[in-house]
């Protein structure tokens, strides 16, 4: 594996781990609702996290709410929830939820001022273009292969709420002077309402209410059918990832996921969080992802 | 709140449940230097090892309740001889005592494993966790009065170290279980485990939640059990009581010293709050002082 | 959803737990034709009838969890004697069967009992709660299958009227009990009944709280518990099952019916919500409806 | 025992019980919050219960917020809490709480429109003096001793918390033409406040920071100096109710004491909120009382 973690600010003094990842600090911090904002079907929300370094993009933060988090109508959530920033500067964060059960639910109704308990960054985030592509061909780093335009072309696919690492990890890549093809899909015209400011981004809708009609991976095969040096970044529910993993591993296309996982602890300490690997046994999604490269996944557990 | 126990001395009575803090996955997320400043505990309980490595069960593995958690992780583990080789150095370097949980499917197999693990110096004690059904009978090893102390008379010879023997709860009567383990010359023992449960898939589809079928209850739901097993035994043993079950506050933690406990363990309060057992010391000396 | 148990054809499978709903007082309170008129269960389970008259515990007698009750009531009733001069007739007006709830201290004890309520056609079944210790063993009757097993031999044979076994969860495997019910000739069992629990005194003094200084817990919080013993024993008994613990939706009922519960008692949630029964029987039908 | 329910309201069509209790209606129901006042230590909480009957005197209600009941510091509440009325009528309920725990921490800090599970009226409320006094001395209604003043004395005794439904009786005595001594205890001069609009009542504070320096008994004692034939009422708690029992069993002075008690449901079904009787045995608070007679009380618990 790589050490280097291509999303590292080089002029920044936030600690890091051995593998490159940035470190949590260590145990859980009062972080308040800055803004919150609806857009479609998802919500918005900023958080002054003074005590907390920027995420190095597809790494997550684990969230609860102060007050009364659980004791809804199913008295759940209990334990804390895992959330991909789609952003984190100059100490705040922003993420995007959609309200799929209790925990989403009450994050979702947040009110300004009012406190979270956040841990994080966890896991491991994207790593560059090159390295992704060096690893998975294992070749050294002046492969041919990488062209000239200094690296191989970044797909970036989103399904849903897949969105916020993308997201992040776009403007990254950006920022570093790499454009990156963006590839969002979305059930129907209401969740793709979000993806209004990614002008260049092509669009897919399950239902055709908006953008190409049908699902992304086909715009995925689609761009991969006209790049054969591309690296494909992804992040979506598990039939997508899945989905992707058959697509880039038929063409043998050096891929990173993002993954999703039910999740205790987030920091490696409960060992709930797993998804299987190729070569039997378990990955923590935690702390061995929730980037995993493509070639290393069994089938991807539809939750 | 210094405490000895079993010969250790301690810096308070906090430690972790097995299982429930992994401190090298720990030192990936939060840093080796951050980790070992602040560490929670007062000895660092490992991960339950057996002989061979296990991959553990199939996902899902977790299951949230109103105010617990279900898991079934399956004691995924990288076998008793790679847990030697690679981790016990590693856990040696933790500015606290180590306490290695082994586990075996015969009273053979754990005597082999305890055995190897008796061997090591960086190793200050070791827990016994006797949660493992027996083939012949069904029942779990350590719920029969019985069949544990045979089990402890064979292995308890293998190693001079302090043998703390992991109960388990879902039993007719915990102390009679605890007094079989006292006879068969065990220091210490610890409780609660988790309880046997049985989620369903939200879809109704009346199917099983979870990848091992069933799984075990922990966190603040099952605080009232652990303090009626822990009171339980302690009305029945001298030997020292490693308590543990829904413990979240300093004042969860002061019950259960008060009914009998040497020790306090945490496990599922540091899944929602990774340094839950400092807090939960400093909050149980603070009572102390204030008592 | 009419459902059939034990000859007796019910309206819909919800009945309540022994010893959470008195229609006698719920008449005081809300009108003898309100209760009737609506009335939540399909059957009328009655609180545990002893031989002799008991006071049942000093107060306190209820501790509350975050999602469960421990109480420690101790089984107050005036006798069966007067329950059956007084109350049956009374009982006998609900607009649905009456099973009584009884119990007994020894074998001997529990058959004279559930003679005198067998004697009674107005009573459709009869609930044995064996959750007694025995003095012996300390152990509760209904913890060792044998001994279950001899106290059930020596019931059976004194009334027609079905038995229904209430199980205690407090045992290392509940299926085995259920099998020694069944072979004793029961014609049902019940579970789970509430997870032995001791809370203390909230001033830190580690007095106990409870004036019977243990309890049950019941609630939300055993809900994944009761899941797993009602499952283990559909696995293993032919007979059928009346699964409690926690349920305050339908789902919950649904939940417990689909891994094998013929009928699905509602007890603490009544608490919260005095029409909790018919509201999560018409939830129950909603989703039969939908799937 | 007797069957005149005093409180009662002649031109109502309220279904009542046997006993003349107000019947609670079967299940429990939504109200919402009208509004809330705080006045020294205590909250005052007004809803709209338009589906429920006025309570008789004495009477309670169980209350659950609909929203995030428990969840909080400690988790609980998890079950619904008894509180008795200081007023009912038009549809309305009119609370007084004070904030001692997780229940009634999260009913002190409701806002207008929020919503609430209430079930109730439960219980037996107070009866008028005259029943209260023949029913203790075992003589007929024509008993001289009743005087010309149409019947005893009534002395009400309240003591912190005790004071809602002392007030609701004492209005409902005005109402029928009675005058009641009113005798007020407070620890001091905080939760004393709450009684500034009692003109008339004798005060007293623990710490002497209000009224008479000492317990509310002590004016008890002075007024039944004063007065042989009068009839106490007392609501308060349990260590006070204990020293009015002792005061008035040693007068033999017919006495109702309201009671309090934890409790799980409030109509009889968990057989939780027990008090011991003189004669042996338990009385379950929720239907037999909470108001009971004194002569029937073995020593009132502390909690
Ligand atoms: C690394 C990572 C990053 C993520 N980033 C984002 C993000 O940026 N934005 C976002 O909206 N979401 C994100 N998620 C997903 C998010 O964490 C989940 O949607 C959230 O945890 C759901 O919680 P809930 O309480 O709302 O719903 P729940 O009901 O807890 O969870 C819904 C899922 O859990 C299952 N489930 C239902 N009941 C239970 C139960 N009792 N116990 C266990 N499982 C149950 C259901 O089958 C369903 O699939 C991310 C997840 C991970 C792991
Ligand atoms: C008939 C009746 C009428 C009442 N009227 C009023 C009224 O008008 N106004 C008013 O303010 N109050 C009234 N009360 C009292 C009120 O019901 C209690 O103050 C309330 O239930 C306390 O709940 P809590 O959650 O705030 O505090 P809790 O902490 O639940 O209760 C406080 C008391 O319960 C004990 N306790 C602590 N923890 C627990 C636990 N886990 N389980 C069980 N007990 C515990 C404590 O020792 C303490 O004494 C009345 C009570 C009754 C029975
Ligand atoms: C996710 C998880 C994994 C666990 N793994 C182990 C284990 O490997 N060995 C063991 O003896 N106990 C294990 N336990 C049990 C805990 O050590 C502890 O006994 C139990 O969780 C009760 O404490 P708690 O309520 O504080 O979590 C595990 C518990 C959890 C929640
Ligand atoms: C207050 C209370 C009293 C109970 N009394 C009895 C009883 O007399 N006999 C009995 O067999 N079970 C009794 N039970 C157990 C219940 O019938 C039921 O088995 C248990 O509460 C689990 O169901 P629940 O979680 O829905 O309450 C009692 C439970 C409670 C909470
Ligand atoms: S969430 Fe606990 S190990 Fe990953
Ligand atoms: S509160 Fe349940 S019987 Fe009185």
């Amino acid at each position: 594996m790589s050490v280097h973690q291509s999303g590292a600010d080089p002029h920044s003094a936030i600690p890091r781990g051995e593998d490159g990842r940035t470190l949590a600090p260590f145990g859980r911090r009062r972080a308040l609702v800055v803004s919150t904002r609806t857009v479609g079907s998802y919500v918005l929300l900023e958080l002054a996290d003074r005590d907390g370094p920027p995420a190095d993009p597809g790494q997550f933060h684990m969230l609860a709410t102060q007050q009364h988090w659980g004791a809804g109508e199913d008295e759940r959530p209990f334990l804390p929830r895992a959330f991909s920033p789609m952003g984190s500067s100059g100490g705040h964060l922003w993420f995007m939820l959609e309200d799929v059960g209790p925990g989403t639910h009450r994050l979702a109704t947040l009110k300004k001022g009012e406190a979270l308990w956040v841990s994080g960054p966890f896991g491991r985030g994207f790593h560059s273009p090159e390295t992704v592509h060096v690893e998975a061909r294992s070749v050294s780093g002046d492969d041919p292969a990488l062209g000239d335009r200094g690296g191989p072309r970044p797909i970036l696919v989103a399904g849903g709420i897949g969105l916020p690492p993308i997201i992040d990890w776009s403007r990254r890549l950006t920022e570093q002077g790499t454009e990156a093809t963006m590839l969002l899909g979305f059930r129907d015209a209401a969740h793709a309402q979000v993806a209004a400011s990614f002008a260049t981004a092509q669009l897919a809708t399950d239902d055709g209410s908006a953008g190409h009609h049908g699902y992304v991976t086909e715009l995925l095969a689609a761009e991969l059918d006209r790049d054969q040096h591309a690296v494909v970044y992804a992040c979506g529910p598990g039939p997508m990832l899945e989905a992707v993993r058959r697509l880039v591993s038929e063409r043998d296309v050096p891929t990173e996921l993002a993954l999703e996982a039910g999740m205790a602890c987030g920091y490696g300490a409960c060992f709930g969080c797993v998804v299987p690997l190729k070569d039997g046994g378990y990955a923590r999604v935690c702390v061995d992802g929730p980037v995993m490269a493509a070639g290393d996944l069994a089938p991807v557990p539809a939750h | 709140m210094p405490v000895s126990f079993c010969g250790l001395a301690l810096d308070h009575p906090i430690v972790n449940g097995s299982g429930t803090f992994d401190a090298l996955a720990a030192e990936r997320a939060f840093g080796r230097t951050a980790l070992h400043a602040a560490f929670p505990f007062s000895a660092y309980v490992s991960k339950t090892i057996t002989l061979v490595p296990r991959p553990g069960n199939p996902p899902p593995r977790l299951w949230e309740t109103a105010t617990g958690l279900v898991n079934s992780i399956g004691l995924p583990n990288k076998g008793v001889e790679a847990y030697l080789a690679d981790d016990v150095p590693r856990y040696a370097t933790l500015p606290v005592p180590l306490i290695t949980n082994v586990m075996g499917a015969t009273g053979e197999e754990l005597a082999e494993v305890t055995a190897a693990v008796g061997d090591r110096p960086e190793i200050a004690a070791i827990e016994l966790n006797v949660s493992c059904p027996n083939v012949a009978t069904g029942l779990d090893i350590g719920a029969v009065p019985a069949e544990l102390e045979a089990v402890l008379r064979r292995v308890r010879p293998v190693t001079a170290k302090p043998l703390i023997v992991k109960l388990t709860p879902n039993t007719a009567d915990v102390a009679l279980c605890a007094q079989a383990a006292e006879a068969a010359g065990a220091d210490a023992v610890s409780l609660i485990n988790t309880l046997r449960a049985v989620p369903l898939q939200p879809d109704g589809s009346g199917a099983r939640w979870l990848g091992g079928r069933q799984g075990g209850l922990s966190g603040p739901a099952i605080r009232v059990v652990a303090l009626a097993q822990v009171a339980a035994v302690a009305e029945r043993v001298g030997i020292p009581i490693v308590g543990m079950g829904g413990v979240q506050h300093g004042r969860h933690a002061a019950d259960l010293l008060s009914v009998g406990a040497t020790l306090v363990a945490v496990g599922t309060e540091s899944f929602r709050d990774p340094i839950a057992g400092a807090r939960i010391a400093a909050e149980l000396s603070a009572l102390a002082a204030g008592a």
